[in-house]
């Protein structure tokens, strides 16, 4: 084990921005922790358990523009008629021009680099996207990484069926410097969902703070290379100790709410009970859990335009959205606040692991912390993953 | 305060043994005893679990808006605070909410406590809220535990508060609290106020560069009832780009502004729902604050008065 | 010139939006009368002042306008009787708040001009113009 | 889509100031253009024929025409592409001259700003909708406001056209302002000769019903199904039983000023202003009565042959509905007393106004129409007419011309001739004569000549009792000298002012007025007698100061005009109006709340929930509960949100 003592830390994270953009988490003027882009002279915070979002807009923004266009037009007044333009008039009987069919576009759609920042499909490996420079993201909990490591499943081409050019421009390139959670909150519960709060999954390199500094464990080959940087030195025996004893600490203060085993098989078997419209009682139908969490990677398409030049991009979309499952009819199949609710968690508990055998969701607790009612999903997840029989009863079954 | 507590439970247990309610709408602890969270309960016998403290900020009114209550035809017992049944007042005037359909227990409020005040006291989570008069004492899960007055934790609105006492109420719990005379006072606004229009703009682009749209503001608020249809999500007109930038998030804020305009009571939901601390009860109460300059008008205050932007006096001096 | 200072002293953009019944047949009295007026404001009819949305306004000022001027009938001439009362109470709290949102109070104005008032909506749009053009153009800001 | 732009030169009125050719070319560049033209007269025939050719020949699908105000020509390319086979709201109109070429001198940036507005129409029109009117039923009763000539004419024509016409009177009887007159100009023939026949005809026609002494309170509807209430005044005389006998008049102890003949007579309380009267109805008036004053007398109750005084009368409301409204109320003489302090402002006896005199001349008037000062009754040896008193003049606020006193006050100086022999100095203070209808000229000039009136060409600028006399100060500005006049008698010929109460009037009927409280036509010389509110028209004084022959030739055209528009069985009413989208609708009715015609209403769907529904047949498309909306379900046909933001992006454009 190698140990970055206190007084290191600035030189590491300004030696590491050498390279590559470093973003830690940091106080915004109104007091609220956030991921931010380390400069000489930020305070990383690190006391504060978790930043208010996770850090997946980092490889994976709120707002991404896939391409601009603009229509160009071609107008018989003033440019010579194209043959295509040409070949659209229809010859009356007696030689006159008859009609030209309007339902025929003479539009052409043309793809225009917007700012350098919109490349197209095919161009992706080739442009430089934003934010696609080396990365390194220091600080976040190994809950936050795990978060990275269920999205990678639905970006990363699972199954060769999807592969995200955007998000993968800037995965590939995104070092994961995770620091092992000190103090877990009562709202953390990583254990419950196979995780930990010194959980090495997707992280490149390991940070546990200890007294004079942090214990550091590379996991990956990029994490090897930063254990490269002069500050860090061999970690004493008592200092693997203390590292040791913090994992262990720390392990201890999670609870584990629920037991895994079953829940799938329970949720889908408490598809329609009603108990989903007690808990969504609560819920006001928000986004705020799924823009906070680390996993939530629902999104949808827009375009916009003016005279003729638009872009297309996505935005994050979510389950209580009422546009994300609406039907083109008019239709929404999830009408219903407890039906979008019920989505949520069924979603991250059964529909998502059915298809990638793991979990959406790696215990971090912030939906549960953010959210203006504070509903529970380890409440939810206790209810409506327990069996029918031992589900408490519900006042009018009596 | 116990009393209240009692009393609460007492009036939920009637309405629900009587078969006057489907449901009952209160507030019990949190998953830690440092917060309140809004309770639904069902039957007579779960009542004690409804609690009342300084810590119940939620206004429940919320859960009686279109589309929140499940099933749709629910009959509700509900209770409010004094500037919560402004927002059911706000809803009343515009028969948005059936009366008939509410038994609505109305509880004077001396203030509720800004949590966040109390966090930022600490580094750590602070798991435990406890009161004793006027003296709270705030433990973090570590162990940390600190002692200070409640006044200096309430919530803002509270202090200078122009309607403790419910302006609607089926049944009242608790003693009256004495009303304020004279002027409502529109608090902690000085500041914002003497910045330069720069400056203004510095704070709010700041304010909303962080918005995620998550519609937790809107969605809470009490009075905003298009719910899936609003107008922020609407694609046709497109009136907010759906872009998250400043400059949308920006729109999409103004959006709720100006449609709770005259309907907004400064119940300071949005801001207290807001996941990114968007002063938003800044902006709601300044424009409440014209409101009241422009017209004399408070929203809210009686259930027979027309919001002020759905009527209108020929003889208004506004403008040239 | 640099980028920058050719920002400062571009000529600012104004939105006027007005009725069709007044200050629309105003402006086109003031067209009839030859009546010069600036060049950078541009005019959207709309059949009423109760028919403008004050986001309508703020959207014009998100989109870049510099200033936005909302004129309509005199209260008790509206052409539909009742919807510049409407527009007066609404407009009346969007030129209080606009200045605490960033937007200097001199950029909005809500008016009258009737159809017979040329020379009032040519003094009207040649002083709010002339206003605007004294604070600049607005750039950079959230709304 | 397909959109053709025609920019039009109108002759130099645009080309002068803006590079049509050049924003033409321009305009093809914007999206969905596909056809761009710059014409000379885009309104004229073969502009016409060129658009329509381009539709047909290019498929055009939408068509913006760049030229002149929407209010100028809308309605004229409307027809035009529509007779080409596009539905005409699929047309705009980028108004590139008054908003632009006519305010304008810099020929670049003109250019640019056009262009600008050429964009904001083709992005309007890229949202349009094809709209088809509704048809609505027409009721062909007519209400006539005002029981003057004007009002008689119109009335009368229409009767006879066999329409049913009401004419509602604020007075107790019709007449209005030429009942008061004596003679008229240019012919000198006996204004109540040619007015009470008429008067007469009208109070007999089958199709007319008067009704005197009432007002228009509220006015409800739309053109062809217009609703009015209407208040018939108190008269504390039960008309249906009163025969006009004047008894009560004789009888009754309580003077009153006379009204009908201006304050130089009295009157009684009870009340009928003229023998011709028609109806010939009595009216008490009250503030005169010593019943209603002190609480005794009753004497017209107790000699009433009729047993028509009914001291209990109240106000009565009824509700009539009418095709089509004619207003032609009429105007007031200027108060000039408020206005002129140099002439007495009212304090000296012997200066009065030309309607006073017009009493005084008149032979049943209260002077039996002999001349005489007011102060001592003696015949005037100098009377002095001065012009142009609340005319033309800056300084009052009135600078219109009322464009009868020139001509009135020669009557009335021939008159005078006629009435106090050759001995009698007459004298007029005139700024100019305007004598411009059909034989005017030819009257002035024999006044000057063969009744040997002095026209002294200057203002009067003080007049001042002295010795028994008013002295007349003014400068005759021809032989460039000050002149005093000690005259007996100063005639001032007071000018025309709009009706007491027209704007209320107008605000009742949602027409515009202008600021001196005359009615506005609908546009000068293309819809001279038609306002801007569909099915209310115009006649007679009320749109601007007229002489009788004008008055009763715009009262005969606006009498056409109504014909025109009910000769039809049903009206097609504007598709501009308000829809809501009632899958969106929230029911939060703020739409009901705020709607001035109450055009939305509760519709129950399917689900068993209420949505909002506009009722297109009242909705007038005003808009307000589009802006009111809350989710924007509502959109208004023509005036969409979508159209509105895309025009303000596409004039924001960098």
């Amino acid at each position: 084990m190698r140990f970055l003592p206190e007084g290191e830390l600035a030189g590491l994270l300004a030696a590491l921005s050498q390279e590559a953009e470093v973003w830690a988490p940091a106080r915004r003027p109104n007091g609220v922790v956030e991921f931010q882009k380390w400069e000489p002279g930020t305070a990383v915070e690190l006391a504060v358990l978790l930043a208010r979002q996770a850090p997946k807009e980092m490889v994976f923004p709120q707002t991404e523009t896939y391409l601009g266009y603009r229509y160009l037009m071609a107008c018989p007044a003033v440019r010579p008629e194209t043959p295509e333009e040409a070949k659209l008039e229809l010859e009356g009987e007696g030689g006159e021009v008859v009609a030209v069919s309007p339902s025929v576009s003479h539009q052409l759609l043309v793809v225009e680099d917007v700012g350098g920042s919109s490349p197209t499909r095919a161009d992706v490996a080739g442009v430089e996207l934003p934010g696609t420079g080396a990365r390194v993201i220091f600080g976040l909990r190994p809950c936050d990484a795990r978060g990275f490591a269920q999205m990678d499943n639905v970006f990363g081409g699972y199954g060769g069926f999807y592969f995200d050019p955007y998000y993968n421009a800037r995965r590939e390139v995104t070092t994961l410097v995770a620091v092992a959670c000190a103090n877990p909150r009562s709202t953390c519960f990583c254990r419950a969902v196979g995780g930990s709060p010194s959980g090495t999954e997707a992280v490149d390199l390991l940070l546990t703070e200890v007294d004079g500094g942090f214990g550091a464990e590379a996991v990956s080959e990029r994490g090897q290379r930063i254990l490269d940087y002069a500050g860090f030195r061999e970690a004493r025996a008592e200092e693997e100790q203390a590292v040791a004893a913090a994992h262990a600490r720390a392990e201890e203060a999670v609870e584990a709410p629920f037991e895994l085993e079953g829940v799938r098989e329970n949720l889908r078997a408490n598809f329609e009970d009603a108990r989903w419209h007690d808990l969504a009682l609560r819920c006001i139908s928000c986004g705020t859990c799924t823009y906070v969490c680390p996993s939530c990677y629902c999104f949808n398409i827009n375009d916009e335009m003016v005279e003729g030049r638009g872009e297309r991009f996505r935005c994050w979309d979510n389950c209580f959205n009422p546009g994300y499952t609406l039907e083109t009819s008019g239709h929404n199949p999830r009408d219903a606040k407890a039906a979008r609710f019920r989505n949520r968690f069924s979603h991250k508990f059964w529909y998502y692991p059915e298809k990638y055998d793991s979990l959406l969701c790696s215990g971090c607790g912030r939906c549960i912390m953010h959210c203006p009612t504070r509903i529970d999903i380890r409440e939810v997840i206790r209810t409506m993953g327990a069996p029918a029989a031992e589900l408490p009863a519900r006042a009018e079954e009596e | 305060m116990s009393s209240t507590q009692d009393a609460i439970r007492e009036a939920a247990k009637n309405a629900l043994a009587s078969g006057r309610v489907d449901y009952f709408i209160g507030w019990t602890q949190g998953h830690t005893p440092s917060e309140a969270i809004p309770a639904f309960i069902r039957r007579p016998e779960e009542v004690d679990r409804l609690i009342w403290s300084p810590l119940c900020h939620h206004n429940l009114v919320t859960f009686l808006k279109r589309k929140m209550p499940d099933p749709p035809e629910s009959r509700i017992g509900v209770c409010v605070k004094g500037c919560d049944s402004r927002t059911l007042v706000a809803l009343l005037q515009e028969g948005l909410v059936d009366r008939e359909r509410l038994y609505v227990v109305g509880i004077p409020c001396a203030g509720v406590i800004d949590k966040r005040l109390v966090d930022a006291l600490f580094t750590d989570e602070v798991t435990e809220i406890d009161f004793e008069g006027d003296l709270v004492t705030a433990r973090t899960r570590m162990g940390e535990s600190k002692e200070f007055a409640l006044a200096d934790v309430l919530l803002d609105q509270c202090g200078g508060c122009y309607s403790p006492n419910p302006r609607y109420a089926d049944e009242l719990v608790g003693d009256t609290l004495p009303e304020s005379q004279g002027k409502p006072q529109f608090p902690g606004l000085e500041e914002f106020e003497a910045l330069d229009s720069a400056a203004k703009d510095a704070l709010l682009a700041e304010a909303f560069s962080t918005c995620i749209r998550c519609f937790a503001c809107i969605n809470v608020c009490p009075v905003c009832y298009c719910w899936d249809q609003c107008v922020n999500r609407s694609r046709r007109p497109a009136l907010v780009g759906q872009k998250v930038d400043t400059k949308e998030n920006t729109l999409f804020q103004m959006v709720h502004m100006f449609h709770v305009a005259g309907r907004c009571p400064s119940c300071g939901a949005c801001d207290r729902a807001c996941p990114v601390q968007i002063p938003l009860y800044l902006l709601h109460r300044k424009m409440n604050k014209e409101l009241y300059e422009m017209l004399g008008f408070m929203a809210g205050m009686d259930v027979d008065e027309k919001p002020v932007f759905q009527t209108f006096r020929i003889d208004d001096v506004l403008g040239e | 010139m640099t980028a920058q200072t050719e920002t400062r002293t571009r000529p600012v953009k104004v939105i006027a939006i007005v009725c069709n019944w007044c200050s629309y047949a105003g402006a086109d009295g003031a067209g009839t009368a030859r009546l010069k007026q600036p060049y950078n404001f541009r005019v959207l009819r709309v059949p009423c002042t109760g028919r403008i949305d004050p986001l309508l306004a703020l959207k014009a000022f998100q989109k870049g306008a510099d200033g936005v001027l909302i004129s309509g009938c005199h209260p008790g001439d509206c052409h539909y009787s009742e919807g510049n009362y409407y527009a007066r109470r609404k407009f009346e709290l969007l030129d209080r708040m606009l200045p605490h949102l960033g937007v200097e109070s001199q950029r909005f104005k809500y008016t009258w001009v009737s159809a017979s008032e040329a020379a009032r909506w040519q003094s009207v749009i040649t002083e709010f113009v002339g206003h605007v053009q004294e604070l600049g153009p607005r750039e950079g800001r959230a709304l | 889509m397909r959109i053709g732009v025609f920019v039009c030169h109108c002759g130099s009125n645009i080309a002068g100031t803006v590079d049509c050719h050049a924003i033409a070319e321009r305009a093809a560049e914007l999206k969905d253009v596909v056809y761009t033209e710059d014409v000379m007269y885009t309104c004229s025939e073969p502009g016409q024929a060129g658009i329509q050719r381009a539709i047909k020949e290019k498929g055009l699908t939408r068509v913006v025409v760049a030229s002149c105000s929407p209010q100028m020509h809308e309605v004229t390319f409307r027809r035009c592409v529509e007779d080409a086979g596009l539905n005409p709201h699929l047309f705009e109109m980028a108004n590139i001259r008054e908003h632009c070429s006519w305010i304008h001198d810099d020929m670049p940036r003109a250019t640019e700003k056009a262009y600008d507005i050429i964009k904001m129409a083709v992005a309007k029109v890229r949202t349009a909708e094809p709209l088809f009117p509704n048809e609505v039923d027409v009721n062909k009763d007519v209400l006539v406001i005002g029981g003057g000539v004007a009002g008689i004419q119109t009335a009368l024509d229409l009767a006879d056209a066999g329409l049913q016409v009401t004419i509602v009177e604020r007075e107790s009887t019709i007449g209005g302002t030429m009942a008061r007159l004596d003679k008229t100009f240019p012919t000198i023939d006996c204004s109540a000769c040619i007015l009470t026949p008429r008067m007469v005809d009208a109070a007999h026609h089958q199709n007319i019903a008067i009704m005197a002494y009432s007002e228009v309170d509220r006015v409800q509807g739309y053109v062809g199904n217009f609703v009015v209430d209407i208040k018939r005044r108190a008269a504390m005389v039960d008309w249906t039983r009163c025969i006009g006998c004047e008894l009560c008049v004789q009888k009754c102890p309580a003077h009153a000023p006379d009204r009908f003949n201006v304050g130089l007579a009295e009157s009684k309380a009870i009340y009928i202003p003229f023998p011709q009267a028609v109806p010939k109805r009595a009216v008490i008036q009250t503030e005169y009565c010593r019943w209603f004053q002190q609480g005794k007398c009753r004497v017209c109750s107790r000699v009433c042959p009729a047993d028509a005084i009914d001291y209990e009368q109240k106000d009565t409301y009824i509700q009539r509905n009418f095709g089509a409204i004619v207003v032609a109320t009429g105007m007031d003489v200027f108060p000039w007393e408020e206005y002129y302090p140099q002439y007495g402002g009212g304090s000296i006896p012997d200066v009065i106004s030309g309607l006073q005199y017009e009493r005084m001349l008149n032979a049943s008037g209260p002077t039996g129409g002999h001349v005489h000062r007011i102060s001592n009754h003696e015949e005037p040896k100098n009377v002095v007419f001065i012009q142009c008193v609340g005319s033309r003049d800056e300084s009052v606020g009135r600078p219109y011309c009322s464009s009868v006193c020139c001509m009135y006050t020669a009557k009335q100086a021939i008159l005078t001739r006629n009435h106090c022999g050759p001995e009698t100095n007459i004298f007029v203070f005139y700024i100019d004569i305007r004598a411009t209808g059909k034989g005017y000229e030819e009257f002035i000039k024999r006044a000057q000549t063969e009744f040997n009136v002095n026209y002294v060409r200057g203002r009067v600028s003080k007049l001042y009792e002295e010795h028994g006399k008013v002295m007349v100060r003014g400068m005759d500005t021809l032989l460039g000298q000050q002149v005093e006049i000690p005259a007996d008698l100063v005639v001032l010929a007071t000018g025309t002012t709009s009706a007491e109460g027209a704007p209320q009037l107008a605000q009742a009927l949602n027409i515009s007025y202008d600021e001196f409280g005359f009615f506005k036509e609908s546009h000068p010389k293309l819809r001279p007698v038609e306002t801007n509110t569909a099915g209310v028209f115009l006649a007679g004084a009320c749109q601007a100061p007229k002489d009788i022959p004008t008055s009763v030739a715009q009262a005969s055209g606006t009498a056409s005009k109504v014909l025109g528009l009910l000769s039809k069985d049903k009206l097609k009413t504007s598709p501009q109006i308000a829809v809501v989208d009632q899958s969106r609708c929230v029911s939060c009715w703020k739409c009901t709340d705020v709607c001035p015609f109450s055009a939305p209403e509760k519709q129950s769907q399917r689900d068993g929930s209420q949505k909002s529904h506009i009722i297109e047949t009242v909705c007038q498309g005003c808009g307000i509960c589009v802006a009111t909306c809350p989710v924007n379900c509502i959109s208004l046909k023509g005036f969409t949100t979508d159209s509105i933001i895309d025009q303000i992006e596409e004039a924001l454009l960098a």
